[in-house]
């Protein structure tokens, strides 16, 4: 198995811990992974994105052109990456701030609104694993034990309170994802 | 238990040098490359196993810290990145001069000049033909993952103790500021008794003085000493070499490619392959010494060579040195921070090489 | 009474001391620098710290001193010295750690250096050797030449308009927290010569306890630079360079000395 | 009274003839030879050795440290 | 009437700066050079041309210095000598990137480290394949006479103007100490009416702010930017390459040497034609772009090729590359300031390349 | 009253100057850089002296400069910016040059330009943000972090004893006699942003009449670095950057003020 | 007695919601809006325009100088 | 014509400036001339020497291994140089301080007491002139107009009250030059 991820979104919306937590997850279960991050000044105020893959095998290129999956979390992203899916692929996407929804017709794509409800929940810091446990519930790539023990490792001991609460996001946008036509 | 962690390149190799036991560091901030010192910073080594870390002026300063610590005998480190390497050239050239053993790490990134923060591969000629001046040579590994990011801290200890000369880990932002999976090996622990023959630590009254130089105004000294450089360098040419081959034994094309740039011709052998193109790969892990002998017998295997390497063409110069010209090689490459797709590593292969007169 | 009953091994009163070695100095006749290097080996010597002591030689012409100071030393690049020994002192903190500069090594292209090392207060001893000309390359001049004065690169004299002010770069560090001790000295006659040397233990104590930077100063004469006999050359000095470089302690204990 | 009584050996071959212990002997000992050592540099010597202390100023200021200095007490 | 003089190869470069129209130069004394500083402070070239001469604090200063003046449109220069030119490093990539033009002079000096005062050839590599970071080029003329030390200081501001790009006057301690006679030339104006497109001299309502910088945060752009460096140094290749040949027409054998060693072996020529050995010389002016195409051709019509050059053998490497291996071809040379003769020379081409194999 | 009764072009009482180019700034929300690069261009526009100015950008956030302030300008390596202006200024003696420099930049690497553009007296202006931290590299300590403040390369705060003193650089140069007028200024409340701008004219005034070098401390934010939000890390500025660093007049006509 | 009364213009786009504006008005104008802007940033605007005076002083410190400020004499 | 000369002796001896005033002459009478002096610190109080080229042609290399000249002024240099006369060749040397006279029988050696002369002419500034005059006595490569013509060049205007003083030593030179059999 290999998976091929690119997650892309704003800076300030944990797109790069989401692709942490992922990573670690495939580790947690003997695989090969790599994470490989947008860096430097101009993320400041700008858009985030990072590479992330997943395989039972000695992991190639970190850096692709297409992906298996894109997890889109705004406009400026979905301009970038819709075209990036493979044939077949899967693009996951938050309709807050989406003005042009993608359109592609020979990839599945899902809609998980996440942020709409990480603030129902009154808990914006939730909005990234929120967004996970939906990709989770279309892509299974990790066993949900394994992203907690994932999450684990990747907060520090001081904010292991948290892990409940990521847990139920997780839980909630693999209940709230749905597949656009 | 094997100790497995999730690490940034840069991080790697910070843990990679407290573990293979470094006595120091010095270093200043640039981008790609600021996590090393602040990793060892979170870390507290002066806690963990006595090492040193420091946050210097500049780093011109930091070179020449390292200087005074490796002329006592130390394990020291620096990194930085492209601007900051540059400013080094003097220093550099001074510890090859003096025998100084270090290891320096440079996370290139796009120049010249100030350039980008994106990754490159364009300080090859700086490191592997001397940036500085005189003739010196730096031991330069190339790691290709973020496990040799550890083990060639480790490694470069080794080789630069062994011949008492820097060796420089040549990498990139990709390499980097890319977290994968590492096996940490254990702690070994910081050598407090050693070779002190040569060491500044204090004359006793059972040896002459120690001294670290790379001054000597008689110039038929001077000679022999450069005479002994070369000789030592000839023999690292002769022991040191490491490379490695993948898809290799049936190939028709090769690509040539280090670090970054390796791991994407990997995958664009993958599509190549799939399409029945017939390539594998060439990747030299000591860039200086070059494995010459090694890719010339490779090269008399194949139809043709696509050099790859993130630069106006550099390393294809040692290509055609190594396969004495007798063999079709191009060089492609893309600059200024743009990283190739293994799409178009496979297309310039196509177009260069097999489509190529 | 006869000169060889006077000369007997038990009636010896001074000689070089054996920390330095017998190679003939590469000094012009008359130089200060061989002074300098002598009191500060005597220093070492009485202090019996040569096991625990590394010197860092500059770029000038001092840069062999290491062929005249018998002990462990390392040769610095131009300017570099405090960066070498904040190297080697992080790394061996009980040790005696010095450097020795000239006034172009120190205070021009050594300034970032310089300042930074006290800054940090290294605990080090820095041994300035100010003959307000670059001897070395061939006198040229340094950021402590005088106004006025000839060398090769301000041969109708120092402007100040166009380059710049001799530096006071003693009084200039003394400002900073972490430097300990400061003085300046000088070597050319008996009297000041007893006084560096003091001044030299004191900085060695200093390092000795752990309480920072200590930098001593010597304003030294350079003849074949300043193009006089060595006599001349020292009364020329008291007569030039003395009134704008004032001999004398300029921070005691942490403390700067107000006159 | 016990007067004090001084000399000085000077390395004839390492003197480079500067003239600076001259100037500094308090009691005008020191003068400097004719003939030249194989550098071409004339030599510092006692001159007036009766008027030597064995204070060591001369030795303490010679840049070259060529000097070495003997004292002894001369019953009066 | 023609003005001779006899000068000193550092005079000669500096009196051919002021004669150039230079507007300033920037320096820090290191031997063996200093005297191109020490002559222009004496020839007080502010009075005689407006030119301003600055003794910087250190080489990173200069060059500093240099890039800011250029940066407004100026002609200017320094010079150093190898351990100097390292600590420009940075600075020479900065000023390549923004595209200044100017006129670095290295009066190369034995290494590694501060090595010796005495001439040497070494730093051949870090002018000529990049000691800075970053995929650039300097233009590199290595005179191998007094004259050509005048002329080459007008030459060098001419191409650096036609390209914006850093010239680099490669010489050694040898060329840069010795007299020799020079047929001045007559002094230029400065220029003070000057194509201000680019530079930097106060935005002006007539036009949009200048901007001289070497940074794009943008990879694309920063791409697009190497990818016009790259054609730029085409476009030099292609028509910059100067070289000039002794005793070469029916020369069986081919030294080739560069600046003094050139000199040394046109001595050698005398020797080893007296002896009966037709040899002659190849000497490459431009060290980069080098002669490719046309060593080529000359080696085409010799037996074999011995490369001089007082290092341990860097040029041989685009000996090698130019006759893509297809002639026997040879390094000899001397280090550490050691200079070789003229007899040394020949003998080495006798045992190296016609008694060998 | 209708508002758009007032929001014509005969009330316009303020409005950002043309000499800003429209560009949207790269720091973060609350960033002092943007306010200093302003009152600088008003500055520039006031004097009407665009045409004769040419500006340095450090490497550092302002790294940029050239992209938000609408002159000619350029782009110095790190640490390098004096060196820079006085080779353009020694080209052009009547042109006005400034540069405009962090306290990484200038305070660090550049350290030894900073002192030798001051004291050789180079006719120019600078510009120095002193945030207490490398914003641009994100976070590092810098030479004039606090004691005790936490960055990413000193996460556990600054410790004195290990990591040196935060350095007042401006006082230090201060005693140089090359430079005529020092100031330390802050540009977070309106108050300030005017006392700034006012030694900034005052700057720009003393290189018209070519008495010597100015240099403009302006004690700034790093709200990103500091993890505070804007105001947050204004209060904290007051409360802990302000005691160490004071502001005020430092030296005014080539005298240096002593409370 | 003619009594000053002004407004404020916020170039709303590049408004980056630092509120430095809304600490920095003496009279408390300044509030933040709920929406954001394509860059996601809360916008700063005149939440009590009545009390404005045109004193300028938020647009003075408004690190990304988006305000423009406009003041007229309103007759009392 | 091609004359080739080494100069050697101590630092203070006027080596350096002996060339120059060669080299000048050279030029003076429309040769090609070159000059290469041993230089940097190591000058300070040990030997100097210089290699001097007087030609019709074109100068090849500036250094030599063997001369047609060898001007030898002090100890350390006939221990050096005595042997890179070329067979046939002149060597001229100032007794003054020599141990070991030189002893070639291939070559003709002259000796010219300098020293002797300028202490006794009271003028030691002479010492190089002196040289030079025997030296031309036994090559006149330059006409004497030519040396003073190269003299005058070399000489800042300042100094040209001592031209007829350096002429006279020059004479003298010649006077008192002998050949040693
Ligand atoms: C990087 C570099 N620049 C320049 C030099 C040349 N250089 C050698 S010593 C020296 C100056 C010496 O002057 P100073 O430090 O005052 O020492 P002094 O000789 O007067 O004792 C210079 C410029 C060098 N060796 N390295
Ligand atoms: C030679 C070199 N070293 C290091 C860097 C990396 N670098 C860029 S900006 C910077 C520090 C910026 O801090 P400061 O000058 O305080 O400016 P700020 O960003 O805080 O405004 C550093 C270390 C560089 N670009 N070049
Ligand atoms: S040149 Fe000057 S400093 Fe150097 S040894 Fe001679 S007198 Fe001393
Ligand atoms: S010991 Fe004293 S008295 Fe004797 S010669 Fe020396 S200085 Fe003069
Ligand atoms: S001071 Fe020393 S070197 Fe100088 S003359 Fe006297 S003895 Fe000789
Ligand atoms: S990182 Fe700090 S200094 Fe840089 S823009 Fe952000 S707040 Fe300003
Ligand atoms: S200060 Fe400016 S950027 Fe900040 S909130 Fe107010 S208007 Fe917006
Ligand atoms: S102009 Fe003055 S009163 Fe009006 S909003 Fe701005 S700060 Fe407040
Ligand atoms: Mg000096
Ligand atoms: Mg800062």
């Amino acid at each position: 198995m290999t998976e091929e991820i690119i997650i892309a979104g704003f800076g300030g919306q944990g797109v790069l811990s989401m692709g942490k937590i992922l990573a670690y997850s495939g580790i947690m279960q003997d695989q090969e992974v790599s994470w490989f991050p947008s860096y430097g000044p101009e993320m400041r105020g700008g858009t985030a994105n990072v590479t992330v893959i997943l395989s039972d095998n000695r992991i190639s290129s970190p850096i692709l052109r297409v992906y298996d999956t894109a997890i889109i979390l705004n406009q400026q992203s979905m301009d970038k990456f819709e075209e990036a899916v493979k044939p077949g692929g899967l693009l996951i996407y938050d309709g807050n701030g989406i003005s042009n929804h993608p359109s592609r017709k020979d990839i599945k794509i899902c809609r998980v609104d996440a942020a709409a409800e990480a603030a129902k929940l009154g808990n914006t810091k939730i909005f990234n694993m929120i967004v996970l446990g939906g990709y989770l519930k279309e892509k299974p790539v990790v066993k949900l034990d394994n992203v907690m023990l994932g999450l684990k490792k990747s907060l520090p001991e001081r904010y292991h309170d948290l892990l409940p609460a990521n847990e139920k996001a997780i839980l909630r946008g693999q209940e709230i994802i749905q597949t656009i036509e | 238990m094997k100790e497995i962690r999730l690490m940034k390149g840069n991080e790697a190799v910070a843990e990679g040098a407290i573990r293979a036991g470094a006595d120091a560091y010095f270093g200043y901030p640039i981008t790609p490359q600021s996590e090393v010192m602040e990793y060892l910073m979170l870390e507290k080594p002066h806690e963990r196993t006595g090492m040193v870390v420091l946050q210097a002026e500049s780093e011109v300063a930091s070179i020449n810290m390292l200087y005074g610590a490796a002329g006592t005998g130390k394990r020291v480190m620096t990194s930085s990145s492209s601007p900051g390497i540059s400013l080094m050239q003097e220093g550099i050239s001074y510890m090859a001069g003096a025998e100084l053993p270090c290891i320096l790490v440079n996370v290139v990134r796009g120049g010249p000049g100030l350039g980008t923060i994106q990754p490159s591969q364009a300080d090859y000629f700086q490191t592997t033909k001397g940036g500085g001046h005189g003739d010196y040579r730096l031991i330069a590994l190339a790691p290709a993952s973020v496990q040799e990011m550890f083990d060639f801290a480790g490694l470069g200890f080794e080789l630069a103790f062994k011949y008492r000369t820097p060796v420089m880990i040549q990498t990139d932002g990709l390499i980097g500021q890319m977290m994968e999976k590492v096996e940490l090996s254990e702690q070994q622990a910081r050598i407090t008794e050693f070779d002190q023959s040569w060491a500044t630590t204090g004359k006793t009254p059972d040896r002459a003085q120690n001294v670290i130089t790379s001054l000597d105004l008689d110039s038929s000294r001077q000679e022999q000493h450069n005479i002994h450089l070369q000789k030592k360098y000839q023999e690292v040419a002769d022991n040191e070499v490491r490379y490695e081959t993948f898809d290799s034994d049936d190939a028709e094309y090769l690509f040539v490619a280090y670090g970054s740039s390796a791991r994407i011709c990997q995958k664009a052998i993958e599509l190549g392959r799939a399409k029945g193109i017939k390539v594998g790969l060439f990747r030299p892990i000591t860039l200086w010494p070059y494995p010459m002998k090694e890719l010339k017998a490779a090269a008399a295997k194949v139809k043709g060579i696509l050099a790859v390497e993130q630069s106006a063409g550099q390393m294809i110069e040692d290509v055609k040195l190594a396969t004495e010209c007798n063999i079709k090689a191009e060089h492609f490459g893309r600059m200024g921070g743009m990283i190739p797709t293994p799409e178009e590593v496979l297309l310039a292969l196509e177009n260069k090489i097999i489509g190529g007169k | 009474m006869d000169i060889k009953d006077i000369i007997k091994p038990e009636n010896l009163v001074y000689k070089k001391t054996d920390h330095m070695t017998d190679k003939v100095l590469s000094y012009c006749p008359g130089c200060g620098h061989g002074t300098a290097h002598r009191i500060l080996m005597e220093v070492i010597d009485e202090m019996g710290v040569r096991a625990d002591t590394i010197g860092v030689a500059p770029v000038g012409c001092s840069v062999l001193a290491y062929d005249f100071m018998n002990i462990d030393m390392q040769g610095a690049a131009h300017g570099r010295a405090p960066a070498v020994a904040t190297g080697i002192k992080r790394c061996w903190p009980d040790k005696f750690v010095f450097t020795y500069q000239g006034d172009g090594d120190l205070a021009a292209i050594g300034t970032a250096e310089t300042i930074h090392a006290c800054n940090r207060g290294e605990n080090i001893t820095i041994l300035f050797i100010n003959n307000g000309i670059y001897g070395m390359t061939g006198g040229q001049m340094a950021p402590t030449t005088l106004e006025g004065m000839r060398t090769t690169t301000s041969p109708y004299g120092r402007d100040l308009e166009s380059m710049g002010n001799p530096i006071k770069i003693t009084e200039l560090i003394a400002n900073l927290p972490g430097v300990h001790y400061v003085t300046r000295q000088a070597v050319h006659t008996p009297r000041y010569v007893r006084r560096t040397k003091k001044a030299i233990f004191k900085a060695f104590d200093i390092q000795k306890n752990k309480k920072g930077l200590s930098f001593v100063e010597i304003v030294s004469n350079c003849n074949s630079g300043w193009k006089m006999t060595p006599n001349q050359s020292n009364i020329w000095m008291e007569d030039n360079m003395f009134p704008y470089y004032p001999l004398g302690d300029i921070k005691v204990d942490g403390k700067i000395i107000n006159e | 009274m016990a007067k004090v009584i001084g000399a000085i050996v000077v390395d004839e071959e390492h003197c480079k003839g500067c003239e600076v212990c001259v100037v500094a002997c308090p009691t005008q000992v020191i003068g400097m030879t004719d003939r030249v050592n194989s550098k071409g540099y004339h030599i510092a010597y006692m001159e007036t050795p009766e008027s030597c202390t064995g204070c060591a100023n001369c030795a303490i200021v010679c840049p070259d440290g060529v000097i070495t200095v003997y004292k002894m007490k001369k019953e009066a």
